[in-house]
């Protein structure tokens, strides 16, 4: 009987089955009881109805290290009929595309409601199977087809020897639902218990004991949120000071924009749904000249439509941050993938040089810190700032405690803005030529501070001029911030083990925990490596990263795009040569695609390994954009 | 040579400071724009507003350079912009003038889609497009109200008619929409300050003529057709409006003046904090309590 | 669960040739969007076109996706884009029939500009715009035309009333505006047919309701405001339509059929050299001539 | 007396005093005498009206191998009074901002309409002045004040003793101005032959035999055409087949507009202005779509707007030739300077990993030989091919012999396209996964060869998928291209000299003339040096560039931009360390720039040089944008 460690997968029919519903559900109540919970692939078609949608759920007692691997220990599939997008397989379809994933002794818990599946072949496998009728009870008992969600989260919870009097689910539902009435709230309990009721059936008709797995809460515990990386961003961007946040609708940065616009207006600020890419980052420019503390984001496609504008305010010096949920590219690529493949844009694009910032967050956690370093390196260097998370990230719900917010919150400083008694009527010279490159600036509205402000070339008070030397001062101005940014503010990064003659594993981004995971089961195997993950990416703070990755042996890169950029980008900084571990099929890295990838590299010599994935159990399946 | 109309207009010096001092202008002589700097230098004034508390967002193209010529706060981002900017200048700080200054390549060609999302939207901002009908500063291409009155035999992609402005923000839903020649640029003026006085979005299209590259749509050939709006038009009706462009267009005249104005019932809000007083011990309560 | 009007409809089995076979529909249970597929194949098989003349230019969102579900060759690029891939096209090669079928997100928002000028370009292609009122693919936030019929005590920059599209339509220049109801296919396919027949740009606004999102504008909403366009009217003239959409819109009613046509006079062009054969063997001389 | 071999520069107001029109004219005449000449600096403001123009003209009769120094041998200015944008220097802004540049021995002609100026300092160093009252003579004696341009060529043709009869003006102006009348014609020939009397008059006054200079025509000769790089990429580019062409204006791309609006069309192609920079790519994408070799020009700015397309047709595969006229960026920058600065953003624009090509011409005949290249490799590879061409490279003005172009044409093939015959009713697979990564290709209209074709990840119908190893696939299919064109299309560099164990120059674009000439004289210094030109920048030759790169000691990348993008490309694809030679305030390298570079970096080991410009004698200026 494990107890607090488990793996449990939902799956089916997207929009029509529940399969999000299910999730969160189970995983907002374990938080509450205290568990520990990471759900790290939501994966949904970009068509709103009708692909497989399936979602994994890791319940743990202490904070898992990351979400592992493929493998799963409890299945359950939500088809009651044909998958519209694989007709072929009807009322199986999540049984044909995971059981393989479900591990043996594991359970399979599915929806019986239009009849029983052929299941020998997992009973051999030591795997328990529970059939569920969950939407006909719903449907011919309840008279309300939407609580087959309630009916199946019941049976799992009773499976899981989980709120067996139902304290949790009535407290919950009460929140929701009283305001609309005592009914609803006795409506769904019964189709829990109902839930249950089935569960305990098979169990009496099989003899059973148990499923094998059980949670149990964790009462005296610190305060949980259930919660996801967009959320950690957002709240970590309005407590950082951001009054302003514009986007248009992209998926996966589409939920930042539900965010702000929901909770941006208690604090002050405004949100704005662009009517399209560039409407929004200007309008953000526009914001930020008038003082406030302003945020963009999209993903590829809409940061690719904004690349002029960052040049435009590298030039005209004005503090932005541009948060890019990266998706599986290039173009419309696939809309919900994930993947890492926008570094080399972030770093590059755009005509001319100008200065600007990358950060790269690796947790929940850090979307919530480090976008207030975000925010004040954009105001202290009067530049854009890149925000690279990505899919994985910005969707990732897990448990938090709560005192991690409170305990990171941080003063707000507004540096070098300059007030009416700093201002001598002719003094102010809006681009003055520093050795820092930092220029002193205002917000519009204060006596005696006029400014003009241009993406052309200008001299110091920001008229337009090309004359030679001027030019050259005022480039080297705009460029000298990135060394002052070297001196005082780059980070090195973060580095785990003795890198000394060992392989390194270098990251970035949402795939940090799986590369820590891969060292503790490599160590576990007698195979030492570091990991080295690097969140500063640009302006690339060579001093701080060489000297920790020349002493490897050998280095190797591990990146969710085909090129492998940050290889590249360290290849041009540190002059080392780079092996590289790459997927960009999609999917997550997972644990073991990273073991098989250094024992490929470390004892096989080979000079990159690329992932594949497994090959699901599927028909011809086809999404949107 | 061409004469400066500038030169003669009367206009307070407050406008001139912080700018033509440090900046000589660089129009062509004899160039429209400097019929609308002559008209904004008297609308300001007769606003009695401060140049600190304007923003001055200027397109790209020669017209844009107005920015750079009248004191005030100035900027000048990408080429299509300045309405997108002034959104978001309006929307974090509604108490700056804001004024976005820009061509008709700029507001019609590039920046269209700013020019219809922005009638929606409705900002305080007044819009004053300096049409000459062709992109001055890239010498002289035809722009989408290049052609005005010209007739042609066919058309093509590549060779279409030009199109009306005013109709265009009618339908996109502006609020306020004028037009004023700077060739008369006291009535313009008048105009300038009837649309800064409107409270949201205001489009003033202004015939600005370019003396280097559009030889047929030049002074004279305005004076020709330009005509006041009739004293007794009700610039609040919507259709009322069509009409009176209906029948402009029928008898081959523009109008000049106020041909729509209607203000919305608008929300207001206040200066997005920015003062780190204004930031700190912030409450994140009501955003936790969803997570629980 | 709501029906699929498709289903039902009459269609020339030859549309659904290496399409539905290969791709499976992923709309919503009872989305319009199979209302204009029903049409659309009801309206091609009327035209006796055969697949590989046509091309299908799709939008991004829902919508878009027609282009999957219909033989003939596909197109589908960025976001905002299928108008402007259409007027390349079609100037490359004007013997294809070009069709671009997009949402109301893409033509309006992030792809008004195109709107605008290819209303103005007048290349011959035909626009189905699938109006739901909102971005169906992304989760249902509110498009220029969201709120339709619905009032608001105030407006503000963030949330601005819906535009109207035939009326943008109408002043950037369009030689054929109609409407149509994916609620009713076989007046759609109608309307569908006199707009492929046009010799021009050809815009049709289709209601097409989004059943998940969009819980306002649903079929029943429309089936009591939508009404013929009067068996009277002229279309062939501009301002009789600018009326029919002034009475309609007294009214709170939406007009289904031709609202407005009159083609333009077009230059003729061929299609352009793209085999070595056209390409080869050119005489330089008409260039060398200026640099003597 | 130096005859044939002269560098003359025309200065005035801009718009107002015809510096182009003198300057075309002597150009134009010049290379009609068999002569060869080179104007490779433009340089006007990107205000219409009123800054100060210059623009040399260095005239030989060989061709030149670079434009060579700055220093100028006759000094033309045609200010009549005030400079609007420096009031401060009435009728001698040219003189006061050119003079230093003039060698001693030159010679000084500017118009004194107005009155002379003080000219004693020139005197003292050997520069014989000549006062020419050109406006006063067009506006007093001929009534047209147009007509100054002539006064001024026909003194400048007198002082260096060329067309002493007038043949080649009359020849000139009876070509232009016949149809409109005889007068017109005389009336010019009066201008000429009255700035040539005054120009005798001079001689005469002051006892001189002659200039110093003069230009013996060489009639013998080949024929010679006058032209700019962007008529050569013009008519490089339709002779290469491309019939469809769309831009937006901008500076200096719109040449190529106006080029395309004017030929295009007696080709059966059609020119497009777009409404706007994405407009223009996509129309182009359409037609390349529907069969046409397509093409776009634009400049920085335009080019950062187009970058969600380049994905686009990387993803998509379609063919597509896009022309990048560098100017001084970032952001609007400096429209009318140059700059090399887009390299960067060319090889890595855009979200995710996409296959592209990217070439720079270093010469005008490259612009037409190598836009050849460019089209057959887009239509070849189905992807974005990016023709780097900068401001210098488009407006430079050259004699070029007639023989070359008509030598350099070359057979048209479409490579890959399908017809009827071809295509099995089923068979069809526009996507299909083959060896080299190219797929079949059709243009709609053929029967049996239906394609849906989309920028969204999709199998090999061209249907959308997520499916992770059909993604896998898909992906690495494009890819691959770039893995064939290594083998089966990239170029080496260009090498000049014996890389081993010297210093070698490395450079890209309209530089190489100017490393050319450097090398030579350092051998006349007595330093050998080896020029290595790269034009075939991306996919990364390694093999063909590595071998020669890691013999140099030391390797100098000579770049007109800030950062240096083809050495930090070069240390990315090489591993190899390096040292930069580097410009950026909006003028061309000089061949004195690259020398002292070159002995600060080898003699004192320098890092890097950054040419600072000589300070003009100017007052505050100002322009647009
Ligand atoms: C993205 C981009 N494309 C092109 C340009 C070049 N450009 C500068 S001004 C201009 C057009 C100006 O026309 P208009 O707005 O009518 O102003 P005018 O000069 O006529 O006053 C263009 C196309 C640019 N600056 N940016
Ligand atoms: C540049 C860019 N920004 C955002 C998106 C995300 N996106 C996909 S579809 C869509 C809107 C779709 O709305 P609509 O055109 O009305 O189509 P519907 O789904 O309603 O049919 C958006 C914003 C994108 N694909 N590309
Ligand atoms: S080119 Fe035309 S618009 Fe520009 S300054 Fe000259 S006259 Fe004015
Ligand atoms: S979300 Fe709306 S528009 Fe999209 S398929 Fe469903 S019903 Fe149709
Ligand atoms: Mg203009
Ligand atoms: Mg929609």
């Amino acid at each position: 009987m494990v107890t607090n460690r488990l793996k449990v997968l939902v799956g089916g029919v997207q929009l029509r089955d529940g399969v999000g519903t299910v999730i969160d559900l189970v995983g907002r109540i374990a938080t509450r009881a205290g568990l520990h919970v990471l759900a790290n692939e939501r994966n949904y078609a970009s068509t709103i109805y009708g692909a497989h949608q399936f979602d994994p759920l890791l319940i743990c007692d202490e904070p898992p290290i990351s979400h592992g691997d493929d493998e799963i220990d409890i299945l359950v599939a939500l088809e009651f009929d044909a998958n519209p997008d694989a007709p072929q397989q009807p009322n199986r379809d999540t049984i044909l595309r995971h059981g393989e994933q479900l591990k043996n002794g594991g359970v399979l818990l599915y929806d019986a409601s239009t009849g029983t599946v052929a299941t020998e072949a997992f009973e051999t496998r030591g795997i328990k199977v529970f059939p569920l009728p969950a939407r006909q009870i719903a449907l011919r008992e309840l008279k309300r087809e939407v609580v087959k969600n309630m009916v199946v989260t019941g049976a799992l919870f009773r499976l899981l020897e989980f709120d067996m009097d139902q304290t949790f689910l009535r407290a919950f539902l009460e929140e929701r639902f009283l305001r609309k009435g005592r009914e609803l709230v006795d409506l769904n309990l019964t189709a829990a218990r109902r839930g249950r009721e089935m569960v305990e059936g098979v169990l009496q008709e099989r003899g059973w004991e148990n499923g094998g797995f059980r949670l149990e809460p964790r009462p005296g515990r610190e305060s949980l949120l259930f919660m996801s990386g967009t959320d950690a961003l957002g709240m970590g961007a309005i407590q950082a000071g951001c009054r302003f946040y514009a986007g248009y609708p992209i998926t996966p940065a589409s939920p930042l924009l539900a965010f702000m616009d929901q909770h941006l207006y208690t604090y002050g600020g405004r949100s704005l749904q662009g009517q399209n890419e560039r409407e929004s980052i200007r309008a953000a420019l526009g914001a930020s000249l008038a003082g406030a503390r302003a945020m963009v984001g999209s993903s590829g496609p809409g940061i690719s439509l904004k690349v002029e504008e960052f040049g435009l305010a590298g030039t005209a010096e004005i503090p932005i941050v541009v948060v890019d949920s990266q998706r599986a590219g290039p173009s419309t690529g696939m809309p919900t993938k994930t993947e890492q493949g926008d570094l080399r844009m972030a770093v590059g694009a755009g005509h001319g040089d100008f200065p600007r910032i990358v950060l790269a967050p690796s947790t929940l956690e850090e979307c919530y810190t480090l976008i207030v370093e975000a925010f004040d390196l954009a105001d202290k260097y009067q530049c854009p700032v890149f925000f690279l998370t990505d899919l994985t990230l910005a969707e990732v719900r897990q448990s938090v405690p709560e005192r991690f917010f409170q305990e990171s919150t941080v003063r707000i400083t507004r540096r070098g803005v300059l007030q009416e008694d700093d201002l001598r009527r002719d003094g102010f010279k809006r681009f003055r030529i520093t050795d820092s490159g930092i220029s002193p600036r205002i917000f519009p509205g204060t006596p005696g501070g006029i400014f003009k402000i241009s993406g052309t070339e200008h001299d110091e008070f920001g008229f337009v001029t090309t004359d030679p030397p001027k030019r050259k001062a005022m480039l080297e101005k705009r460029m000298r911030k990135m060394e002052t940014y070297l001196r005082e503010n780059a980070r090195g990064p973060q580095i785990y083990g003795d890198p000394k003659g060992r392989p390194v594993l270098v990251g970035w981004g949402s795939s940090k925990p799986v590369l820590l995971e891969a060292r503790a089961r490599l160590r576990q195997e007698g195979m030492e490596v570091a990991v080295v993950q690097i969140t500063h990416l640009w302006p690339f703070p060579i001093q701080l990263v060489k000297s920790v990755l020349e002493q490897a042996s050998p280095l190797i890169i591990c990146e969710q795009n085909y090129s492998g950029q940050l290889a590249d980008l360290i290849q041009e900084r540190c002059l080392l040569p780079t092996r590289r571990i790459l997927k960009y099929n999609g999917r997550v890295f997972y644990v073991s695609d990273i073991i098989r990838g250094v024992r490929e590299i470390v004892r096989n010599g080979a000079p990159e390994f690329r992932v594949a994935e497994f090959m699901p159990v599927t028909v011809e399946a086809h999404e949107g954009d | 040579m061409s004469t400066q109309p500038a030169a003669k207009a009367p206009a307070s010096k407050i406008w001139e400071e912080n700018a033509t001092p440090r900046h000589r202008i660089q129009w062509c002589p004899g160039c429209g724009d400097y019929g609308v700097l002559s008209a904004l230098k008297m609308a300001l004034t007769r606003l009695e507003l401060m140049p600190h508390e304007v923003l001055l967002i200027g397109g790209i193209g020669c017209s844009g350079q107005i920015r750079n010529y009248l004191n005030g706060n100035g900027f000048h981002g990408t080429h299509g912009g300045p309405l997108a900017y002034a959104v978001g200048v309006k929307m974090a700080n509604p108490d700056l003038r804001v004024m976005a200054l820009a061509g008709d390549g700029d507001t019609f060609a590039i920046g269209v889609e700013n020019f219809v999302h922005t009638c929606r939207r409705d900002p305080e901002v007044t819009l004053i497009v300096m049409d000459n009908g062709v992109y001055g500063l890239t010498t002289g291409q035809r722009s989408p109200t290049g052609g005005l009155g010209q007739d042609q035999p066919e058309w093509s992609e590549e060779d279409p008619p030009p199109f009306s402005p005013l109709r265009l923000a009618l339908s996109a839903g502006a609020t306020f929409v004028a037009q004023s020649f700077s060739g008369d640029p006291k009535h313009a003026a008048e105009v300038y300050v009837e649309a800064m006085e409107h409270p949201g979005f205001a489009f003033v299209n202004d015939f600005s003529p370019c003396v280097t590259y559009n030889k047929f749509n030049t002074y004279e050939w305005f004076k020709e057709r330009v005509e006041p709006v009739p004293a007794d038009h009700d610039p609040s009706d919507l259709e009322a409006a069509w009409e009176l462009l209906a029948d402009f267009r029928r008898r081959g005249r523009s109008p000049l003046g106020v041909i729509y104005r209607n203000p919305r019932k608008r929300k207001i809000y206040k200066r997005v904090p920015i003062w780190p007083q204004e930031l700190e011990n912030i409450d994140l309560e009501p955003m936790l309590r969803g997570f629980r």
